[in-house]
């Protein structure tokens, strides 16, 4: 979603403000990064820090596989990821966009 | 309205004023009070103390750290559900300016008492508007009582009309000249306030069952219209307020219904109106009385509600008056007193435009004696427009003689 | 690394939890405060109400309408994220004598009532609402975040901003080596409130900062946790340290992970070859004046080395 | 309308005094009001109360300035505080002492009447606690309150044994006066 887009055109402000819980992820931070995190699925070992480590919830367990993937709508590109990962399996790549 | 109302029944208790309103408030049964003390406020969270001790109120009594934090504790109640209530005066007033705005754009329902006093410097313990006038513009519903039976009554009717518009209360009555007076009163039951003032009902609540965010901050696209809604339920509480004083005088019997619970007044077709808030309202209506038997036609106009404004009904009031004065215990340096400046503002759109004299008087407890009264009468009944600025305002119990500044009142 | 793994995106195949603490969130790359909220929403769940100061967690997680909160959560103003919770705590109280009922499917008994600020904001600011609720024995868990400085303003100077570093109003210069104070000690002045529990923690060690938590909300009464919380901004770090940050702030000692309980210190993380604490200072660029004059720069390290072998020999904190 | 102000020393109890006044008068069946001259006075400084009784309800919160009764609680006062200030003509000046009340050397046309409420309150308190007997003194110097109400707001405030030689203080203190 472009950050552009007003996502609440058709918003009714409720009595004193009051907000619906879980409801920031409208707002996709991925467009913050400028590095993007990448990973060698043969050398991940499953074990987790990254999604440990992780202050956007983006590292993640990939359905259906052994190994750990990045949700990239919300990855900032901090790669703090890539600092804690035990065996270097993830790169920081700069990204093209 | 009549002055003298009927001899007190039986029911009346000879009570002090924060002793009275205590009760009253114990008759709300709050899920929370939280106290801190001032002067002459105390003896409200003192009685409320005394009745939590003695198993009379089945509240949560918090004996807080501050007035910020009697004001943060009731925020954090009252967002979880709760009815709460505290009481404070003065400078524990200002302590609590920041959270009250809060509490009235996060639209919590809580009651307060205040105790009004001048506010420091110097420092001074005694009665007049000033801390109210000072929270003026946060977004809570102020009423001002002329005496002890008010006192209890507004704050009864308070929690009445905040818990439906959401907004919070501050219920004043001056400091000492009521909050020390012992009077008779009505002390109302638990069972005649169950009648009047059902449970709180909030629609959003802390509870973790249905989680909510409360307290977002709002992005310029959002912030006005969250503020708007304030302006917008001060403006409905007045039809609610019609609602909530004639709902009390079905349930208690008596009768604040005067141009709809917004003004009080006595003899208010008078050709010279003054106008006050609170006590100073009685001594006021004593000299009236004597006025008028000169033959001098002279009343009194009291708003009940200082927030919302009563504007339609000030025009009502006051519209054809030969001349109105204008006496009020509060200042705002470099221009003239708020109530003053409220009242011209409201009359400026209305047909008829009375010149308007005001009086500050009674500042720090200073007595406003009969005496007193009458040459303001005087001086009003001399008012006619145009005035220069200098003429609109005056002390007539500034002591000239004590200024360094020689002064020019 | 093959090439061709490069380009494979996971964002439609990654597992999302029922996360408390949500993405989304508007915190800086990299934001230790950001990870801290994340350990306590896990280790809390959902039965919790928090409150929340002014500072940057609340700035970033609630722009209206959006909300990074599963939980119930309330933000009031900088100075007051103590007391809210004490009248939260307080209605609760009311309502579990009143109406036991009044919730629908938790146990008033296992509601979390949890504060939480940053370093200003309990310390400085809110200092008298924590003390008052810590005082009264609300059933409160308060959780100082600490990334040492007023983040949310522009890097101010705190009152746990450590000594020599350079902040917007503690700017090294020609007469100054930054901050002249040492970091106020958080977790013995709730101790002496008579707190029973009472905690540090650190970013870097989110399994023993979640068993704080844990441990914290299995007592009644107030609690205190001090978590370590590096901001990359604010220190003027690559993003990606936040952790090494965290980690290398305990293993110096600047930073000791200890518990107490009814006053006394009950546990210490104890450090093995307890590393210098130069090493922390000079991955930092508010630090980095320390390196660039020899003579006052030297005599400052010393100094901040001195204080901590002094906390450090007090603690026993060396294995 | 009457109109009363009593002089005392702070912990004397004047405000008490008062509110004895205006409760046993409402129980009498008029309006009354009683409050203390604010101020933050100490223990032991001289202090002011007053107290109204009307037939309508009380409106006028000024101070009393002209009273048309006065009650001193301490003869000590009289020294320093000029007691009968503004008091009227037609009034009444109760003094608290054991002296006689032409020894008294007031400056008023008032009528001055003294009893020994200190020595009431010994007798049947124990203790110098002389307001219950000083009510008693008002209620038979000036007919204006009765002895049923006095022991009726007596009772409600103080109760027990308490109550009871307070009662028979205020009983005393009226006969004698009203002798």
């Amino acid at each position: 979603m472009s950050q552009t887009d007003d996502p609440y055109k058709n918003l009714t402000i409720t009595t004193g403000a009051v907000a619906e819980p879980n409801t920031s992820r409208t707002n996709k931070t991925g467009s913050w990064r400028q590095f993007k995190p990448v990973i060698d699925v043969d050398a991940c070992i499953g074990c987790g820090q990254c999604d440990t480590y992780c202050p956007d919830q983006a590292a993640k367990p990939v359905e259906g596989e052994d190994f750990y993937g990045f949700d990239l709508d919300y990855c900032k590109g901090c790669g703090i990821c890539a600092e804690v990962c035990p065996t270097d399996a993830i790169e920081m790549i700069r990204e093209e966009k | 309205m009549a002055k003298a109302e009927p001899n007190p029944s039986d029911e009346q208790e000879v009570m002090k004023g924060t002793s009275a309103v205590a009760k009253g408030v114990m008759a709300a049964d709050p899920d929370v009070v939280s106290a801190y003390p001032i002067t002459p406020q105390t003896g409200v969270v003192e009685k409320l103390s005394e009745l939590v001790a003695d198993g009379k109120l089945d509240s949560e009594f918090i004996k807080v750290d501050s007035e910020f934090n009697a004001a943060s504790t009731c925020i954090g109640a009252s967002a979880a559900g709760a009815r709460a209530f505290s009481a404070t005066s003065s400078q524990g007033l200002k302590l609590m300016s920041e959270p009250l705005f809060t509490a009235a754009g996060m639209r919590l329902p809580i009651v307060m008492a205040v105790a009004n006093r001048s506010l420091s410097a110097p420092l001074s313990i005694w009665a007049d508007h000033t801390d109210a006038f000072a929270e003026r513009d946060g977004g809570m519903l102020q009423f001002h009582a002329e005496d002890v039976q008010e006192a209890i009554d507004h704050v009864l009717m308070g929690f009445r009309v905040a818990e439906q518009v959401n907004l919070p209360v501050l219920s004043n009555f001056d400091g000492f000249i009521l909050t020390h007076v012992q009077e008779p009163a009505n002390i109302p039951t638990e069972a005649e306030v169950n009648e009047f003032l059902p449970p709180r009902d909030p629609e959003y609540t802390l509870d973790p069952s249905d989680p909510k965010t409360m307290g977002a901050y709002a992005r310029p696209e959002h912030w006005t219209e969250a503020r708007y809604e304030i302006q917008a339920a001060m403006m409905e509480s007045k039809d609610v307020w019609a609602k909530t004083v004639e709902e009390f005088k079905e349930v208690f019997g008596r009768d604040y219904t005067e141009y709809n619970g917004m003004l009080d007044t006595y003899h208010g077709d008078a050709d010279y109106l003054l106008v006050a808030l609170g006590s100073i309202a009685g001594t006021i209506r004593g000299v009236i009385d004597e006025y008028r038997e000169q033959g001098v036609d002279v009343g009194l106009v009291r708003p009940r509600v200082h927030r919302p404004f009563p504007t339609e009904e000030i025009r009502d009031a006051l519209g054809d008056a030969e001349a109105v004065g204008v006496l009020t215990k509060e200042m705002s340096p470099g221009y003239e007193s708020a109530l003053a400046g409220e009242i011209k503002g409201t009359l400026y759109h209305a047909e008829y435009q009375p010149p308007i004299k005001s009086f500050v008087v009674g500042m720090a407890g200073r007595d406003v004696t009969a005496e007193g009264i009458g040459a303001m009468i005087e001086e009003t009944m001399e008012a006619s427009a145009p005035m220069t600025f200098d003429e609109q305002e005056s002390w007539p119990q500034l002591r000239e003689e004590l200024l360094e500044t020689g002064g020019d009142q | 690394m093959s090439s061709d793994l490069q380009d494979q995106d996971y964002t439609d195949e990654v597992e999302h939890g029922e996360e408390l603490w949500n993405p989304g969130h508007r915190a800086c790359a990299g934001c230790g405060p950001a990870l801290a909220m994340k350990y306590i929403t896990e280790a809390a769940g959902e039965n919790t109400i928090v409150t929340n100061a002014t500072g940057c967690m609340e700035v970033v997680s609630t722009p209206y309408p959006e909300s990074s909160w599963g939980t119930s959560y309330i933000h009031n103003i900088f100075e007051n994220a103590a007391s809210v919770a004490a009248g939260v705590e307080a209605a609760y109280q009311s309502f579990d004598r009143r109406d036991p009922d009044h919730l629908d499917v938790q146990d008033e008994d296992d509601l979390n009532i949890i504060a939480i600020g940053g370093d200003g904001a309990t310390a400085d600011i809110g200092f008298r609402a924590l003390s008052g609720m810590m005082e009264r024995g609300h059933d409160v868990l308060y959780i100082m975040y600490d990334n040492e400085a007023y983040m949310n303003t522009g890097v101010q100077r705190s009152s746990q901003t450590p000594f020599g570093a350079s902040t917007t109003t503690s700017p090294a210069g020609q007469e100054s080596i930054g901050n002249d104070t040492n970091k106020k000690d958080m977790a013995s002045i709730a101790a002496a409130h008579g707190v029973e529990y009472v905690a540090t923690a650190s970013i870097s060690n989110p399994h023993d900062f979640k068993q704080k938590v844990e441990e914290a909300l299995s007592r009644d009464g107030p609690k205190f946790l001090h978590v370590y919380a590096p901001c990359p901004v604010g220190w003027s770090y690559e993003s990606s340290k936040t952790v090494e940050m965290a980690e290398l702030a305990v293993e110096t000692g600047l930073f000791p992970v200890f518990e107490m309980e009814d006053g006394e210190i009950t546990s210490v993380n104890k450090i093995r070859d307890r590393k210098p604490v130069r090493e922390w200072l000079e991955n930092q660029g508010r630090f980095k004046h320390l390196f660039k004059d020899e003579e006052k720069g030297e005599e400052a390290i010393e100094e901040l080395q001195e204080w901590i072998d002094g906390r450090a020999e007090d603690l026993e904190l060396d294995a | 309308m009457e109109e009363i102000r009593i002089h005392g020393r702070g912990g004397q109890g004047s405000v008490t005094l008062a509110q004895l006044l205006a409760q046993a008068a409402h129980e009498e069946g008029t309006w009354a009001q009683a409050f203390p001259a604010f101020g933050v006075e100490r223990r032991g400084a001289p202090v002011e109360a007053f107290a109204r009784f009307d037939e309508e309800k009380i409106t006028d919160r000024s101070q009393v300035d002209e009273p048309d009764f006065v009650i001193v609680q301490d003869t000590s006062l009289l020294e320093y505080v000029d007691v009968t200030d503004g008091l009227n003509e037609d009034g009444l000046v109760l003094v608290n002492t054991d002296a006689d009340p032409g020894d008294l050397d007031l400056e008023t046309e008032a009528e001055v009447v003294t009893v020994d409420a200190t020595e009431i309150a010994l007798e049947h308190l124990g203790r110098p606690i002389m307001n219950t007997a000083l009510l008693g003194a008002f209620a038979g110097a000036t007919g204006l309150l009765g002895q049923d109400s006095m022991e009726a707001v007596i009772t409600r405030k103080f109760g027990g044994e308490i109550g009871e030689q307070n009662v028979a203080a205020t009983n005393d203190a009226f006969t004698e006066v009203s002798a």
